[in-house]
């Protein structure tokens, strides 16, 4: 049934054959006791070569399981991946063999978490956490293995790397583990970066040192990057192109310039218009978002962002609106974006 | 870590003393009589005479002190002369803990005991641990599955019958019934040749397993509550992004930091596995420092009764001191200094 | 923030639900705690009540129906001196579950009092835990036994045969069972003492006690509810231990463990009288058991949250 | 042939704590050093007393006895050799006469040596014994296993308060026994082997014994009779019904041999009553002022002793192992009144009616009879036992049809027997109106045992609440039978006037006996010579036992 | 003064400082050694100072662990200062005894950082807003209800929410339940402790508009503490930048933002990304070297100066003076001017 769906649409990012990552259709849910959540709701979007793509949406729009759909690292048992496909190299991630698939987390795509508190095993020295995957993928030697990865530190800016090698994580501070987190996820040069709120734990300060380092690295090693935040901010300043997530669905897919400079969705337009700035004129009143996100215990019957939509009509309320293209390469899931294309 | 373990070893001295002084006026107040076990022939002038020939009619204070000087330096002094050959002082005369009942050192029939509680206690908690560990694992690994829900009942089933009567019923079964082992254990048993040891291993398979299935059951909930708290965590997806094997993340990351409260647990549970082994050594006669104790108990015989529930409590505030220690060691994070 | 969205259901229509209605839905989700609860029940009911339907005396000697195998008048047959199987089971169950229940109790409130004080009051922490570690540090049993030797025969004279033991089981279980508890609540209350909702409470003028019965208590209940289960049957298990050391309950006080003990040498002549009580007691403590697992899956708010 | 049979296994479940019997008078220590020291003579199964290191039994007739029955001299058989090939001699006998008499020594055995003024060796192989006041009986001293003869030169200096240093000397004793010990473990197990210098060199057929200790009388019994793992299980005292079970097994078979061990009720002739303070509470009073109010009508007594079915508890309590008995001094057999047998028959009817003639009439319907508004109940106390609760419940059960209440009492045995006179649950104190527990004596000879009852010997604060008249009942005339006895020879007269003294106390109910208890063993069916004997040790002809396939 | 009351502001009103905070220091004690003897010290603030006037609001920014959340909690007494004052109202309340303080508590409330930690999970809403009442007035029953209904209502919630428990509710809802407990008492002075930062951004704005409203609307005075440079920029009357436990930077609003003199707040500053790809793709910014320092040894002289991109040798020599620019504002550097 997503399979139509997803013909259906219009493709938001039409140069799908060049694409290193495409997702179609992807639908997660998570079967808890009374009525499965619907965390992730037939998304679609491509990764092209070198671009980095900025994923932004409010808490519980879907944005980390998405992402962890694509590797399948969701915790079984309570979800479930019911529809979709995901091509890298051509191969479908989702219905890859145990053993075919962990060959490409790591080599093919590198995952950096949230919490760069939790995600690194706290009994073993930063060394070996780095290593391991380097042993495991490439083959190496444990001291060429060693050696790399000491130079993955320097180049994730981490002075004197081979002392610190032999630390633990809790000696290292948080803007230096997500950096060991990001030196983890290159360790294995892969095509595909996905950054989950990598900056969101940290200070502004530090955060300004992760972006450059992103920056920098991206022009030097040439990866696709999909970077995940709550901020818009950032992704004006490092992305090429941005997705924004609602209740589990792609409410808008646009290149930055074009997003920013005309926002399609009303969500996005909304959002926008919450947040004071430093700099430019200060508003008397914040606007708000009236209301609350959705609960997504069912596949929605119709726009997700509807009832908190200044501009919601009828037929916002009978049927979800799909992806539809406002310009090209700009696509935005409303029903008014419908006269615009 | 080193500051830290000389700490807690110095706050354990006060400790200590205090629980000698409780244990000691504890068993000096019961109303117990070392001749209350003798048969009723005995006249009670004579009664009277051992009575004061076992020293009971010292004041308490002096008796206290004289035991703890006993226990706390003489029999120290006795043992370094007796593995060195040395001889310190007066050793002659030097008073030891004389038991009332056997009317010898103490400490020599404690050493005595030792080797058979610690193979059949110490081999019981070794299998125990063996036993729990992996079934822990599988059991969070694979939480609700058939082999967890029954892990869960067994485990349960073994901590809530009591050894007494799982000992009863082993002993009904495979020595009455089936006559496959023996249902008393000898002390004797030398083991110098093939058939020795299988001896030696069929008189310990009984009371091995019954403690061992009573102290299985409570690691391995504890091994499966670590192992269900870590298998969520995010260093776990961390590996499992880093394309490493599943058996690997499983035994190697999430089981080396569920081990770290476990073998805390274990390290606490090994004292209390002399006090839990008093009823199963009573039953299969295994005569270890729990039957010693319970010896002393039935005889009276305070002097005995004392060290050994010292000891126990030495036992009890060393190994505390060996679990933090242990924490501080297998987790780095902790940080004691 | 999960939490955001987590609780973002504010149905204005829905019946209003409590916290312990919450709980308790959590809890009935749990099968094995359900079942424990039915079981527990049961035993409970059937101890308590079962003598109003079967009205053998338990004391009774029936001498011309000794070691009787089951029948009517004996649903689980009789011993050697010709009293009913079913009704000492019954009688046994009482005072085992009072020593249970009573004991755990003493254990609970002594544990959570020190715990409470040693975590809140920073001045009392050092002192409170030097004595909790002197308790730990005391070989239990071996106490137990001599403590049981010292003053039983006091307090018999003092409170009658069985009061008086009753009391002095209890009072020593509770009295040295309760460290744990006090290390569990201990621990809570001092991570409690630093969440904002007790320096909001401080903010705006709490007093301390109010601070320790309104805010500290409430929130450690559940391990203190999870340790009362596992006291239950620790309690239970211990009074048996006591019993088969010859050192529990005199001979003609029937409890369950004491049931055991004597019954032990007749396991294959009546075998009645070791597997009734000893089922009483596994069946006991495994219900105990799965009702305060369900209880901690329940008062997680973490499990409870969805 | 020595040795042909291999190992012995034998289990005691109370294992013995020293080898000493001077040192512990514990039952299991003397048994098991019985095996390794001996006597001069000892008591066969069938209380006859026999030579064991002396040649022969001295007596009046063959002049070992003085005719004023002041002196005894014992000679030992010649060429006897210590187990570690030194000569056994008289001096041997005196070293322990000294040995055991020391103020210091804490001795166990000290009442042995009692009335003795001097023991003397005559010479290498003589030993003379003189007393203080002519003894009718005087195989006290060395006699039995409760008083073997130790080593000399090995216990030369652990005399006095250095004895219980000796702690070699205490586990290893050098003796004349079939076996000596090779390692002793104390409340564990003892190994021995046959002892290279025992005087029969076709003796012991055992090349070794292993003594194990612990645990207790159920699974001891099962070791022997089920499982078989064990030769000889001592002292299984366990429920007869259980026994029967596990001897149907067919391994092995139960022995019991009965001396003089009585479980009986004894009846408080004093006022308990609490109110009364501790100088009078349960204290004997010459002029009769402290009578127990209920307890001193005989009718009482007697009702109380006819609800009572001695059959029933011996049937429910020992089996085979016990024998209702009417009297207090029921062996050895011509010491055996049948004068009171007519207890043996339970009679309720009778007593209701000896109650109701006593005045004791239930007035107010509540079960129990009354006199002078005062309720006919009782406080029947005992020490901690399974059979003993067993049997108070159902002796409470029998006397509650007659219309007395009982409220039962039971005291851990270490107190109640513990003697403390600061505890007030001590059976000496008798702070109950009847209390039960099983006594004996040594030895075949009763002339000490029947002078419990005399006057004087009751327990009071004077004397510490020590003394053997536990029920404090005093007649003058058996005061004076007393006497008499201690100055009669000849087993004839003896023997009547034990049998008179007998049947006073229990013609005047001054104690309601129920059980005769019986010394139960077990041995494996292999195990032949077994002489079961509750004299002395049972161990004692182990020099005899033997294998047969 | 009750909440429907609307409040004239007079300029001397404005004008008056409500808290004057002298060289505050928080300390808190490290113990270490083998006797657990203090060995040193976190010095979470040390030595700050500033005024908040009644009716504006005072900004607090800076790092994570830079000290904000203890300065708030200092303020209050909610911690005790190792050193300094704390004027409210005129009077020291650093070292005010308990009994004082808690008559001076209605006065001054705090809102908390984390909605969902900051309300017991075992009281309803009505309860937890209660608690103030119940410990300083004595309403009746019907009162009380009253109080709560309309505190409800003041910070924009259904009355009928008051049975509820906190965890049926929305974290902006949560928020609002902590402000009208802080809002019971008719308090004059609130700090808010990050109140939004564990809120989504579609909700932030509802919450700040709240906070706006009810400050105009009852007079209140701020201190508000963020790292949200955006957000104190869109509150704040005046704005303290902390770096490790001190402040460098105190200005008005406005020509903080417009011209930060402070290296620090320069870099705090530029690092602050824009939601706009234009300026974000010109602008510059000051990447700061390296790590905050702890601050149990914080650097010597300028505590800035071991990530300052101007720092020179005199910075480390030097404490720099807290001075005050011919502009009004205050700032902690040799350099500026
Ligand atoms: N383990 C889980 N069990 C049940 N539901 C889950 C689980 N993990 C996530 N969800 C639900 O899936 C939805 C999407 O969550 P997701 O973590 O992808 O959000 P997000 O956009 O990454 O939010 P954030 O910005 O907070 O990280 C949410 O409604 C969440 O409640
Ligand atoms: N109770 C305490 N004991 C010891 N150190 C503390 C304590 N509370 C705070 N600290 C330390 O004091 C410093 C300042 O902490 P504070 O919470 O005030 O920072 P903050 O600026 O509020 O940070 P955040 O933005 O993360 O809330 C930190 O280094 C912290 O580790
Ligand atoms: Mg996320
Ligand atoms: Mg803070
Ligand atoms: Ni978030």
């Amino acid at each position: 049934m997503l399979d139509d769906a997803a013909t259906a649409q219009p493709r938001a990012s039409g140069e799908a054959g060049e694409a290193v990552l495409s997702v179609e259709g992807l639908t997660t849910l998570f079967g808890v006791t009374d009525g499965a959540i619907h965390a992730v709701n037939d998304v679609s979007f491509s990764l092209r070569p070198g671009e980095l793509l900025g994923v932004v949406g409010e808490s519980g729009s879907g944005k980390s399981v998405t992402m962890m759909s694509l590797l399948r690292l969701i915790p079984s048992p309570p979800a479930r991946i019911t529809a979709g496909r995901v091509m890298f190299e051509g191969r479908d991630l989702l219905a890859l063999s145990p053993a075919e698939l962990r060959a490409v987390r790591g080599p093919g795509v590198g995952f950096v978490f949230q919490d760069p508190m939790t995600s690194l095993n706290p009994v073993f020295t930063v060394g070996f956490q780095i290593i391991e995957p380097l042993r495991e993928h490439m083959g190496l030697s444990k001291k060429a293995a060693r050696a790399r990865a000491a130079e993955l530190l320097a180049v994730v800016g981490i002075p004197s790397p081979d002392k610190r090698l032999d630390d633990y994580p809790h000696q290292f501070s948080g803007g230096m583990r997500q950096r060991v987190m990001i030196a983890i996820a290159l360790a294995c040069e892969p095509k595909v970066l996905i950054a989950d709120e990598p900056t969101t734990a940290l200070d502004v300060t530090i955060q300004a040192q992760i972006l450059e380092l992103v920056k920098d690295l991206r022009r030097r090693l040439g990866m696709a990057v999909v970077w995940i935040t709550h901020d818009l901010g950032v992704v004006a300043g490092i992305a090429d192109r941005v997705m924004v997530m609602y209740g589990g669905q792609v409410v808008e897919n646009a290149e930055v310039g074009a997003l920013f400079e005309n926002p399609a969705h009303p969500y996005t337009r909304a959002l926008m218009e919450t947040l004071p700035s430093v700099e430019g004129a200060r508003r008397e009143k914040l606007r708000t978002i009236e209301g609350q996100p959705p609960i997504m215990t069912r596949r929605p019957a119709a726009c997700p962002f509807a009832p908190r939509c200044a501009q919601a009509h009828d037929r916002c309320l009978a049927a979800n609106p799909p992806l539809l293209q406002v310009a090209p390469g700009h696509a935005s899931a409303c029903w008014l974006a419908e006269g615009a294309a | 870590m080193f500051r830290y373990a000389m700490r807690r070893l110095l706050v354990s001295i006060p400790t200590l003393l205090a629980i000698s002084f409780i244990i000691f006026a504890l068993l000096d107040l019961a109303p117990s009589d070392p001749t209350a076990n003798l048969p009723l022939t005995i006249p009670p002038e004579v009664r009277e005479k051992i009575r004061a020939s076992l020293g009971m009619n010292e004041p308490f204070i002096i008796r206290y002190l004289l035991w703890l000087q006993q226990f706390l330096v003489n029999e120290p002094l006795n043992m370094i002369e007796q593995w060195t050959g040395w001889t310190i002082g007066d050793s002659e005369n030097r008073l030891r803990v004389i038991s009332w009942a056997t009317r010898s050192p103490v400490v020599d029939l404690i050493v005595e005991r030792m080797p058979q509680t610690l193979w059949v206690v110490g081999m019981s908690y070794v299998v125990a641990v063996l036993i729990a560990v992996p079934i822990g694992v599988i059991s969070a690994y694979r939480q609700y599955s058939w082999f967890d829900q029954i892990g869960t009942f067994v485990s349960m089933l073994g901590f809530s019958i009591p050894t007494f009567f799982t000992g009863l019923l082993f002993i009904v079964i495979f020595s009455v019934w089936l006559g496959w082992l023996p249902s008393i254990y000898d002390t004797t048993l030398v083991v110098d040749s093939w058939d020795s040891f299988m001896a030696q291993v069929r008189q310990m398979i009984m009371p091995t397993m019954v403690l061992a299935l009573a102290n299985a059951s409570q690691i391995s909930r504890f091994m499966r509550a670590s192992m269900l708290d870590n298998l969520n965590q995010d260093y776990v997806r961390t590996a499992r992004a880093k394309g490493m094997k599943e058996r690997t993340v499983v035994l190697l990351h999430v089981l080396r930091n569920s081990l770290i409260p476990v073998v805390t647990v274990i390290a606490l549970g090994v004292p209390t596995i002399f006090g839990g082994a008093i009823i199963t050594e009573q039953i299969f006669r295994v005569n270890g420092i729990g039957a010693l104790l319970i010896v002393g108990i039935e005889s009276a015989d305070i002097p005995l009764v004392q060290t050994l529930t010292f000891i126990f409590a030495i036992l009890i505030v060393l190994f505390n001191l060996i679990a933090d220690l242990l924490y501080g060691i297998l987790d780095p994070r902790i940080r004691y200094d | 923030m999960t939490d955001a969205t987590a609780g973002a259901a504010p149905v204005a229509q829905s019946r209003h639900r409590s916290l312990w209605g919450d709980v308790w839905r959590q809890f009935r989700a749990h099968r094995g705690a359900m079942a424990g609860v039915a079981v527990f029940g049961f035993i409970v009911i059937a101890v308590f009540l079962g003598p109003l339907i079967h009205t053998v005396d338990p004391q009774y000697l029936d001498l011309r129906a000794r070691n009787a195998p089951p029948s009517w008048a004996h649903p689980f047959g009789t011993d050697n001196v010709g009293r009913d199987i079913a009704a000492q089971v019954m009688a046994g169950g009482q005072t085992s579950l009072a020593v249970g229940i009573a004991a755990m109790a003493i254990s609970i409130a002594l544990g959570a009092f020190i715990g409470v004080l040693a975590g809140y009051f920073k001045l009392l922490d050092g002192a409170l835990m030097r004595l909790t570690d002197l308790f730990l540090a005391l070989p239990i049993l071996p106490l137990l036994l001599v403590i049981i030797l010292l003053f039983r025969d006091t307090l018999r004279s003092a409170f009658g045969p069985e009061g008086g033991i009753f009391l002095l089981i209890v009072v020593v279980i509770g009295i040295t069972s309760w460290m744990q508890t006090a290390r569990i609540v201990r621990g809570e209350v001092l991570a409690l003492k630093e969440r904002e909702f007790v320096l909001a409470a401080k903010s705006i003028g709490t007093r301390e006690r109010r601070i320790i019965t309104r805010h500290l208590l409430p929130n450690v209940l559940s391990p203190i509810l999870v340790s009362a289960t596992i006291g239950i049957a620790n309690a239970i298990i211990t009074e048996s231990s006591l019993s088969f050391l010859g050192l529990g309950f005199p001979p003609d006080f029937p409890t369950w463990g004491r049931l055991l003990y004597d019954g032990k040498d007749f396991l294959t002549l009546t075998p009645g009288r070791v597997i009734w009580p000893g089922l009483a007691i596994s069946l006991t403590v495994l219900s105990v058991n799965f009702i305060g697992d369900g209880l901690r899956d329940a008062l997680d708010p973490r499990i409870r949250g969805r | 042939e020595r040795g042909a049979d291999g190992q012995l296994n034998i289990i005691y479940w109370q294992a013995p704590s020293t080898m000493n019997p001077f040192l512990s008078g514990g039952t299991k220590e003397v048994e098991a050093s019985s095996m390794v020291i001996e006597p001069l003579a000892r008591f066969s199964d069938t209380g006859e007393i026999v030579p064991i290191l002396a040649e022969s039994i001295p007596t009046t007739d063959n002049g070992g006895v003085s005719a004023d029955l002041r002196t005894i001299t014992w000679k030992l058989k010649p060429g006897l050799l210590w187990s570690d090939g030194t000569p056994v001699t008289a001096a041997d006998g005196v070293f322990t006469y000294e040995y055991c008499t020391h103020p210091e020594g804490g001795c166990a055995q000290s009442s042995y040596f009692e009335g003795i003024a001097s023991m003397e060796a005559v010479d290498d192989l003589t030993l003379k014994i003189t007393f203080t006041e002519p003894k009718p009986f005087p195989y006290t001293a060395l006699v039995g296993s409760e008083s073997p003869i130790i080593q000399k030169s090995q216990f030369e200096n652990c005399i006095g308060a250095r004895a219980p240093e000796c702690t070699e000397q205490n586990f290893n004793p050098i003796g004349t026994g079939p076996f000596r010990v090779t390692e002793f473990r104390a409340n564990d197990v003892i190994s021995l082997e046959a002892n290279p210098n025992y005087r029969d060199p076709a003796k012991p057929a055992f090349a070794s014994v292993l003594f194990k200790g612990g645990g207790d009388a159920e699974s001891a019994a099962r070791s022997v009779l089920q499982t078989g793992e064990f030769d000889y299980a001592w002292n299984l005292q366990i429920s007869p019904e259980v026994l029967t079970e596990m001897e149907a097994a067919g391994r092995g078979k139960v022995v019991v041999a009965f001396a003089t061990s009585v479980e009986r009720i004894h009846v408080n002739f004093t006022n308990p009553d609490p109110a009364l303070g501790p100088d009078e509470r349960s204290v004997w009073k010459e002029d009769g002022s402290n009578a127990h109010p209920i307890l001193s009508d005989i009718r009482v007594r007697k009702a109380l002793s006819m609800a009572i079915d001695p059959v029933i508890l011996t049937e429910i309590g020992y089996g085979p192992t016990g024998r209702p008995t009417c009297n207090v001094l029921p062996g050895p057999e011509i010491y055996a009144s049948t004068a009171n047998d007519a207890c043996l028959v339970q009679d309720i009817e009778g007593a209701k009616a000896l109650l109701d003639e006593a005045g004791w009439i239930d007035s107010d319907g509540d079960g129990v009879r009354e006199k002078d508004g005062k309720e006919l109940s009782l406080l029947y106390q005992t020490s901690t036992n399974a059979v003993r609760q067993q049997f108070q419940s159902l002796i409470k059960q029998w006397w509650g049809e007659i219309g007395v209440e009982t409220e039962l009492r039971n005291i851990s045995a270490s107190v109640f027997f513990g003697g403390d006179p600061a505890s007030p649950d001590t059976f000496q104190k008798f702070y109950a109106d009847v209390e039960m527990y099983t006594n004996n004596f040594s030895g075949v000879d009763p002339e000490a045992y029947m002078a419990n009852w005399i006057c004087n010997k009751a327990p009071r604060p004077s004397t510490q609440w020590q003394g053997e008249n536990i029920t404090r009942w005093c007649n003058p005339e058996y005061d004076a039978l007393a006497a008499e006895f201690s100055k009669t020879a000849g087993l004839e007269a003896r023997a009547d006037i034990a049998k008179r003294m007998n049947d006073m106390l229990m013609q005047d109910y001054a104690m309601i006996p129920l059980v005769h208890r019986g010394g139960t063993s077990a041995h494996a069916n292999t195990l032949a010579g077994v002489k079961i004997n509750d004299w002395d040790s049972e161990l004692w002809n182990i020099a005899d036992w033997h294998r047969v396939k | 003064m009750s909440l429907a009351e609307p409040t004239t502001r007079s300029a001397a009103d404005t004008a008056a400082p409500l808290v004057q905070v002298d060289d505050l220091a928080v300390h808190f004690p490290v113990y270490s050694g083998l006797f657990r003897r203090q060995v040193g010290a976190i010095k979470a603030v040390d030595g700050v100072s500033f005024t908040v006037r009644r009716g504006e609001t005072l900004g607090l920014v800076g790092e994570s662990g830079c000290g904000k959340s203890t300065t708030g909690r200092a303020v209050l007494r909610l911690y005790a200062p190792t050193r300094g004052r704390i004027l409210f109202e005129g009077k020291d309340i650093a070292t005010l005894g308990e009994g004082a303080l808690r008559r001076l508590r209605p006065r001054m409330q705090m809102i908390f950082q984390d909605p969902q930690a900051s309300l017991n999970p075992r009281m309803t809403v009505g309860s937890i807003i209660a608690e103030p009442l119940d410990e300083h007035l004595r309403l009746s029953q019907a009162q009380r209800r009253d109080r709560v209904r309309s505190l409800l209502d003041a910070v924009g919630m259904n009355p009928a929410f008051a049975d509820r428990y906190p965890h049926e509710f929305s974290g902006g809802q949560r928020q609002r339940i902590g402000i009208a407990r802080a809002l019971a008492l008719d308090p004059g002075f609130i700090v808010c402790d990050e109140p939004i930062a564990a809120l989504d951004v579609s909700i932030q704005a509802q919450v700040v508009n709240l906070l706006e409203e009810l400050q105009a609307r009852l007079g209140l005075t701020y201190l508000f503490i963020s790292h949200d440079l955006s957000m104190v920029r869109h509150i704040a009357t005046h704005v303290a930048v902390m770096y490790l436990g001190g402040v460098v930077e105190l200005a008005p609003r406005d020509l903080l933002y417009a011209s930060p003199r402070h290296p620090y707040t320069q870099a705090l500053l530029s690092a602050v990304p824009a939601p706009d790809p234009k300026v974000e793709a010109t602008r510059r910014r000051v990447i700061l070297k390296g790590d905050v320092p702890s601050p149990a040894n914080p650097p010597s002289g300028c505590r800035f100066r071991t990530r300052c991109p101007i720092a020179e040798a005199r910075c480390a020599a030097e404490v720099p003076a807290f001075r005050k620019l011919p502009d009004g504002r205050q700032v902690a550097c040799h350099f500026a001017q």
